[in-house]
């Protein structure tokens, strides 16, 4: 099957984790699906900018057509992005932004996910009232990105106070415990944002017998089933799509074969998903998966850049595999 | 002769093990030259200088829990210090930095010795804090590094009376490692100081007793390490362009290469060569591994099955090694 | 004529918890003296010279150096006062080679190795790990090392006791130099004829009290004794127990152990002899001469490389200790610190073999071991108020339970590696007798000792090795000490001539054994 | 030593006080937890309830016996830092083949791989003689390839929490978490084992001084694979009850309890230098331990200074639990 032209390198910098999973196996999916790629060669490990500098010169050592990077930080890669344009490599950032502008960008809207999900949550809470912030992990930007749009619509609802910010490291254990340790001091609040570690949150709502409150999540298989079976569970899922790995390589693909976008920059939008609505409801239920493994997100594919099969991405085999 | 196997055998199969690699490397990879040879040093930088500061601690009879998060911390101050400064104001920035380690470093030796905690809780303790620290000098990554100190790694480095072919294979950055690891180190591992680090990790009773300063020692030895560490902070800095509150992986990476480089967990036995050569050949088996293409998921478990399989093998000749009659 | 003492030490305490190491000493020592410090196991002695070179603070006392107050707070201040150990444990640096150790302590080295070659070890490689250096030179190393600095007094804490004999007498005349130039030296030993040969006066101790200061003129020993034990004193002839217990042991066919051309390495050439049931068989060698290797081999803690090693009549291979001691093999190293767990209980120390073997992984019936273990430690009357950890027992003591184990295990052949090292007068005794009681019945043992003397007392037999050979093997009616000495440097004994042919020769030695 | 002569005093009542804690380091380090309990309920008054009891054990007792493992390793001067792998693995491969299998077959299938890396963690160790830092480590990154090989495998097929484990990690039985209906055999056996049993007094042993161990006919090897074989079935079965309490199998669910499991151990007194330590004591470390993290998480301050405090806590407690017990 291998018969395309084109190998790919492909590097990110975090490991074991759902969303990151389906990522690779998007872009391995729509390495496959092309048609154009003979090989992928794929740098994938827990590591930091400057790791992911060495994976990244690496791939250029390994004289790869094209990057598509998942970028530990936006500035932190800038020199060897540069080593890679002027290497004639064409470079792909997916999910981020990086500030090398020779490299192409196709990402997730992160302001305005966390935007989109905040706004929809101070207006379940009817403008007013205590808000529990669980946000990813500190330092990162992603996080970072996220807590701009979180303040962002906070900013818009004067009457919304934050009871209290947390990190949950983007760990299910550790976010479950503090939720826990958190409904025990019988603070009341009225709502609660997640930064993507959501169906832990419904569970220890539903163990503990908590007044069930809204609670904004990601798009994961886990959490909008929940949307849809948890009695009295008003909630939102933003979408978030690990697919736009795929995106990415197809991204790479066109400007390889001449067929470069008009700007640098492309963003996909994130959509919200609730239960609140008649017409919500509908779509979080055409949207639920239980067959996928509940840390994956449900949008598999983005409309337009991904032509895989949903058979494709869960066998997650790329091109000569 | 057969001391000095037994004493530096371990360094010079790494050597071999290392140079074994990098025939390889331009097996799989005709082109692989100069050049990737500038990547792979520049790779090794912030690993070498943790496995350094790793190194001098596990001699002294300790361990460092804290050097990743140390190099996070000096990286995002050095980073937000020169972020919007000028080029010049990076000459008081790095003094400083490297300053703050030592300070920093010997602060972790004092807890140390005047809590009488053991060194793993004070560490991890101070692991804690000094990430703290990190985030609240930036909490996302960010800052930058004067132009003219990310130079200092980029490129080669003509060495006058060597033969012109050879200057492309000095990387600037190689030359860097050399001059701040062993220039510390060489002379400090003779000298009396030097030799107290390896009393104390070695019998830190008897070290006591023979009128060594165990206190005073060991507390110079972490703020050798924190000094180490500040440099590994400033290469981060120095070759990512920004500082970053979350360490990287420097920690475990850094006690694997100190254990692959022959210092023994417990101190009192190795030297600085060993750890640097391991970290090289981690660096090496990791490009191999990507110029081949293989499976991410299979890269992992095949780095895994290396370091054990390495340590194995020096275990296994260690024990067929020892000659049948001779006794202790 | 009235000197004014080097180093006047008084009313010294120190506590351990609820253990009183120190209650009361004193000690003055003149210059130009020879000072014994005596005292039995546990009485306190190394406890004191921790105290006085500043390794531990005491909790009461003064302590006068040329008659001033001096507050020596480290061994680095008591080098600075002049002061200089030789403690019970070496203090070389395990992993520095013997350069960088007398670096370390900025020892010079010329001296030093002038005092090395002086002391009996003429070729020593100043480049060797310590760690790969055997104990006996190692405690000389360091007394080298503390000679080649002059202090002013030089402490020494047993510094004979895990030396052979030609090193031992080396120590002892080089001391005895040290007194007559004019330096003072502390020096703390369990054996009499060292302090009667060496020493001027004696300070004795008694659980932590110093019950009296004696000059050391001839008969003075039972008086010491007397000091030392306090009530304790049992007079036991071993002789006596030897003839009482002598119940002629039923001669089987085979002897207990048999070994025949055992080859290892450079290290043990054709070594062949036999330990019969009921007997108590003494192996005399100068250091380094293959006795460590032979019991290693012995004990199956090395493979010899050839030879057969027959244990009643079967021959068997030794791969690990365990097998050895499923065959009834015990083994007593002569480094205590090879044979404890030092952080463990002595209970716990004691019953270790108990629980070695898979099958014996399971519930431990305590009231069964602690009767078995206690009737142990009863036996070899091991001062347990420090029993928690057995790292907080005194040298001797610590060597007691090494020893109890096995008697503990009911080991049927025991091989004993200098079990008496630094062990007081009263114990020794004890310890004579227990060999004979076993002896009478009916175990088997092997027994290395660096003290010629004891050879007299509690073998049968004695086996000469020199150069890695058994170069022979007499009645111990044949043993006296010059005839030992002269034996262990190798010299044909008598009449009985040829050394190489003399190893093959299966003297009778049933008849011999035979009182 | 200028202090006049006298013979040692009746103890006052502070230093018999001393003395009953340092004979008993159990109470020493309960009072601390009750300390930072208090604290908890004066920062946030009515926090300490029935409820928040039930949870706190829910959290700590997954954390208390991978903390065993590290007990019983660290015992013998040897590290599992394969726990967190092991259990993650258990937890995965029952949550993704009770889809489709029979429970017993799913448990068995779950369990299996711990055996398997207890086995080659063991033999590495104790036969091969590799440290088992890099033997663990080793193995644990070659599991999570296997792990992640094996999740592509069955991403299409889902993930289910069997009923029962759900009822065991998340159940009260009047009041109280069922699974303490697991912990309490558990850690009884743990503690009967180190203290009762010859296998315990031989983990000691072989801590201690392995070649005292040797000499009394103790074979390393056995003693060590037994040790990390039992050592992974207790991470296998943490791994089952945590994903009862955590109902989300990722591939990373169980690796960020591996360190504090070894801060437990030694906040708890058990020495990383083999020989030296105690369940009991590692039971409260655990508590410890998650108290503070509730305590950091319901305080109103910045993530930096929240984990500047963690480290300082962590480090007092265990410099003030230090000062009681010693006799010195
Ligand atoms: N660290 C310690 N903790 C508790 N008790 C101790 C400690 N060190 C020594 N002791 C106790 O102090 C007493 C004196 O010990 P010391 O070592 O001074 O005896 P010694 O006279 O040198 O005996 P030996 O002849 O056996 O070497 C002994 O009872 C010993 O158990
Ligand atoms: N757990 C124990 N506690 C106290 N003493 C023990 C214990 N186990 C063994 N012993 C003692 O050790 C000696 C030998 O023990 P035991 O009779 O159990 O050996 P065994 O089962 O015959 O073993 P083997 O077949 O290996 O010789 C006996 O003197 C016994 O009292
Ligand atoms: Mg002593
Ligand atoms: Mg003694």
């Amino acid at each position: 099957s291998a018969a395309g032209k084109y190998t790919i390198g492909i590097s990110n910098t975090v490991q074991g984790n759902g969303w990151r999973e389906e990522m690779i196996c998007a872009m391995k999916a729509q390495a496959l699906a092309s048609g154009e790629v003979a090989k992928l060669n794929i740098a994938h490990r827990n590591t930091d900018a400057a790791g992911q500098l060495e994976d990244i010169r690496n791939l250029i050592s390994a004289k790869v057509d094209a990057i598509v990077v998942n970028p530990a930080d936006p500035a932190g890669i800038k020199s060897g992005l540069e080593e890679a344009t002027k290497a004639g490599i064409v470079v792909v950032a997916v999910d981020q932004a990086v500030t090398e502008p020779s490299a192409y960008i196709i990402s997730n809207n992160q302001e305005q996910y966390a935007y989109l999900g905040a706004k929809w949550l101070f207006q379940q809470m009817g403008g007013k009232g205590e808000v529990l912030y669980m946000r990813g992990a500190a330092g990162a930007s992603a996080d970072s990105d996220r807590d701009k749009g979180f303040k962002q619509a906070l900013a818009e609802f004067p009457d919304v106070k934050v009871a209290q910010e947390v990190f949950t490291g983007w760990q299910q254990d550790q976010a479950k415990q503090q939720i826990l340790s958190f409904l025990a001091t019988g603070t009341p609040i009225n709502g609660i944002w997640t930064s993507g570690i959501d169906n832990v949150i419904v569970d220890a709502l539903v163990e503990q017998q908590a007044p069930m409150v809204p609670v904004v999540g990601a798009d994961n298989a886990g959490f909008v089933g929940q949307l849809n079976t948890v009695k009295d569970l008003v909630g939102a899922a933003v979408t978030n799509p690990g697919s736009i790995g795929g995106a990415g390589v197809t991204l790479a693909l066109q400007i390889l074969d001449g067929k470069k976008p008009a700007q640098q920059t492309v963003l996909v939008e994130p959509q919200l998903w609730e239960n609140a609505t008649d017409e919500g409801k509908a779509k979080v239920k055409t949207a639920a998966d239980p067959s996928l493994s509940p840390e994956w997100p449900v949008s598999i594919s983005i409309p337009d850049w991904t032509t895989y099969t949903k058979d494709q991405i869960v066998a997650c085999k790329g091109p000569g595999e | 002769m057969t001391r000095f196997l037994r004493n530096q055998g371990w360094v010079a199969g790494l050597l071999a093990l290392l140079i074994f690699l990098f025939v390889v490397t331009r097996l799989i990879q005709p082109g692989y030259g100069s050049g990737d040879f500038g990547s792979l040093v520049r790779a090794v930088l912030p690993y070498a200088f943790a496995v350094a500061a790793q190194t001098v601690v596990v001699i002294a009879g300790g361990i460092d829990l804290s050097v990743a998060a140390m190099m996070a911390l000096t990286s995002v101050t050095a980073a937000s210090m020169m972020n919007g400064a000028s080029e010049e104001y990076a000459f008081f920035v790095v003094p400083f930095v490297l300053a703050m380690g030592l300070v920093l470093g010997a602060l972790n030796g004092l807890l140390i010795v005047v809590t009488r905690v053991p060194d793993i809780v004070v560490t991890l303790a101070t692991l804690f804090v000094l990430q703290g620290a990190a985030l609240l000098v930036l909490d996302a990554p960010g800052g930058a590094a004067a132009e003219w100190l990310k130079a200092t790694v980029v490129g080669t480095m003509p060495i006058p009376g060597l033969p012109d072919w050879t200057d492309a294979w000095v990387p600037k950055a190689l030359v860097l490692l050399v001059v701040c690891l062993f220039v510390v180190w060489l002379p400090l591992r003779r000298s009396r100081l030097g030799l107290s680090i390896y009393a104390i990790g070695s019998n830190e009773l008897a070290a006591f007793r023979s009128g060594v300063p165990v206190a005073r020692t060991r507390i110079f030895a972490y703020a050798l390490s924190g000094l180490f560490a500040a440099l590994g902070g400033l290469s981060l800095t120095i070759s990512t362009g920004i500082g970053a509150p979350i360490p990287g992986p420097y920690l475990l990476a850094s006690v694997a290469a100190v254990v692959l480089g022959g210092v023994a967990l417990g101190g009192g036995k190795g030297g600085l060569l060993g750890p640097i050569i391991a970290v090289f050949v981690l660096r090496l088996v990791r490009t191999d591994l990507t110029l081949l293409a293989i499976d991410p998921n299979v890269t992992t478990i095949i780095e895994g099955a290396i370091m054990v399989a390495v340590v194995m093998f020096g275990a296994f000749i260690t024990i067929r090694g020892r000659p049948a009659g001779a006794t202790p | 004529m009235i000197t004014n003492p080097l180093l006047d030490a008084m009313g010294v305490a120190k506590n351990y918890g609820a253990v009183a190491a120190l209650r009361n000493a004193s000690l003055s020592v003149l210059p130009g003296e020879v000072h014994a410090l005596m005292g039995a196991n546990g009485a306190g002695k190394s406890t004191l010279v921790k105290i006085l070179t500043g390794a531990i603070r005491s909790d009461a006392g003064h302590v006068l150096i040329r008659g001033e107050a001096r507050d020596v707070r480290s061994p680095a201040a008591a080098r600075r006062a002049g002061l200089l150990p030789v403690y019970q444990e070496p203090a070389l640096i395990p992993d520095l080679d013997v350069l960088s150790n007398l670096r370390l302590t900025g020892t010079p080295v010329e001296p030093f190795r002038a005092w090395v070659r002086e002391l009996g070890i003429p070729n020593l490689d100043i480049r060797e790990t310590a760690r790969h250096i055997p104990l006996a030179v190692l405690r000389v190393l360091d007394l080298a090392r503390a000679l080649a600095v002059e202090p002013d007094v030089l402490l020494l804490d047993e510094m004979t006791a895990a030396l052979p004999a030609n090193l031992a007498e080396k120590v002892l005349e080089v001391v005895r130099r040290q007194g007559d130039s004019g330096r003072s030296v502390i020096f703390i030993s369990h054996r009499f004829v060292e302090i009667s040969a060496l020493c001027d006066r004696a300070t004795v101790l008694r659980d932590g009290v110093t019950v009296g200061v004696v000059d050391i003129e001839p008969g003075v020993e039972e008086k010491i004794v007397e000091m030392m034990l306090g009530a304790r004193i049992e007079k036991t002839s071993v002789a006596a127990a030897r003839m009482a217990n002598e119940t002629p042991a039923a001669k089987d066919s085979h002897p207990r152990l048999a070994v025949r051309n055992l080859q290892l390495g450079t290290k043990l050439h054709d070594v062949s002899f036999d330990l019969a049931n009921g007997e108590v068989a003494g192996v005399v060698a100068l250091e380094g001469q293959g006795q460590d290797e032979l019991f290693a081999a012995l004990a199956g803690s090395i493979r010899p490389a050839g030879g057969t090693i027959a244990v009643d009549g079967a021959p068997i291979k030794f791969s690990h200790p365990s097998d050895a001691i499923r065959a009834g093999i015990a083994y007593v190293p002569g480094d205590r610190t090879e044979a404890l767990a030092m952080q463990r209980s002595v209970r716990e120390n004691i019953a270790l073999p108990f629980s070695a073997a898979p099958r014996k992984w399971g519930p431990i019936r305590v009231r069964r071991e602690r009767m078995v273990v206690s009737s142990a430690i009863a036996r070899l009357q091991i001062d347990t108020r420090a029993q928690g950890e057995v790292q907080r027992l005194s040298g001797g003591n610590q060597q007691k339970v090494t020893i109890a184990r096995w008697i503990a295990a009911d080991a049927r052949t025991i091989l004993c590696f200098d079990p008496t090292r630094g062990i007081d007068v009263g114990t020794k005794q004890e310890i004579y007798k227990l060999l004979r009681e076993l002896a009478g019945l009916g175990k088997s043992v092997l027994f290395y000792t660096s003290e010629l003397e004891e050879v007299q007392r509690v073998c049968d037999r004695v086996i000469v090795i020199f150069g890695g050979r058994v170069v022979d093997t007499f009645p111990v009616e044949l043993a006296d000490e010059p005839a030992l000495m002269r034996a262990a440097y190798g010299l044909p004994r008598g009449a009985r001539e040829d050394v190489g042919i003399l190893a093959d020769i299966r003297p009778a030695s049933d008849t011999e054994t035979a009182p | 030593m200028t202090t006049s002569a006298t013979m040692p005093q009746a103890a006052s009542f502070g230093g018999r006080l001393k003395r009953f804690m340092a004979d008993r380091p159990l109470i020493p380090l309960v009072i601390l937890l009750v300390i930072l309990v208090m604290i908890l309920q004066i920062l946030r008054p009515g926090i300490v309830n029935e409820r928040w009891i039930a949870n706190t054990a829910k959290f700590a007792i997954p954390l208390a016996i991978l903390a065993g493992c590290q007990t019983m390793t660290m015992l013998t001067g040897g590290i599992d830092l394969s726990v967190g792998t092991v259990a993650t693995m258990s937890a995965f491969i029952m949550a993704t083949q009770i889809v489709n299998q029979d429970p017993a077959v799913a448990f068995v299938l779950a369990m299996l791989p711990a055996v398997l890396i207890g086995l080659v963690n063991g033999v590495g160790v104790g036969v091969f003689r590799v440290h088992p830092l890099i033997m663990t480590l080793g193995t644990s990154l070659i599991g999570t390839g296997f792990l992640q090989v094996y999740q592509r495998t069955v991403i299409a097929s889902g993930a289910r929490i069997p009923d029962f484990l759900n009822w065991l990690g998340t159940g009260l039985t009047y009041g109280f978490p069922n699974a303490l209906f697991l912990f309490v055999p558990v850690a009884v056996l743990i503690v009967f084992t180190l203290n009762r049993t010859g296998f315990g007094r031989l983990l000691y042993a072989v801590g201690d001084n392995e070649r005292a161990a040797r000499l009394s006919g103790v074979r390393y090897w056995q003693v060590i694979t037994a040790l990390y074989v039992i050592s992974s079935l207790l991470a296998g079965i943490t791994g089952l009850l945590y994903i009862g309490l955590i109902k989300a199998p990722s591939l990373s669910l169980a690796e960020p309890l591996v360190l504090p499991s070894v801060a437990a151990a030694v906040i708890g007194g058990t020495s990383i230098f083999g020989g030296r330590g105690g369940y009991m004591g590692t039971i409260i470390g655990a508590l410890i331990l998650t108290v503070l993290t509730t305590l950091l998480t319901i305080l109103h301050m910045p993530e930096g200074g929240r984990r500047i405090l963690f480290g300082f806590i962590v480090l007092f407690v265990t410099a003030a639990y230090l000062r009681i017990i010693e006799d010195r």
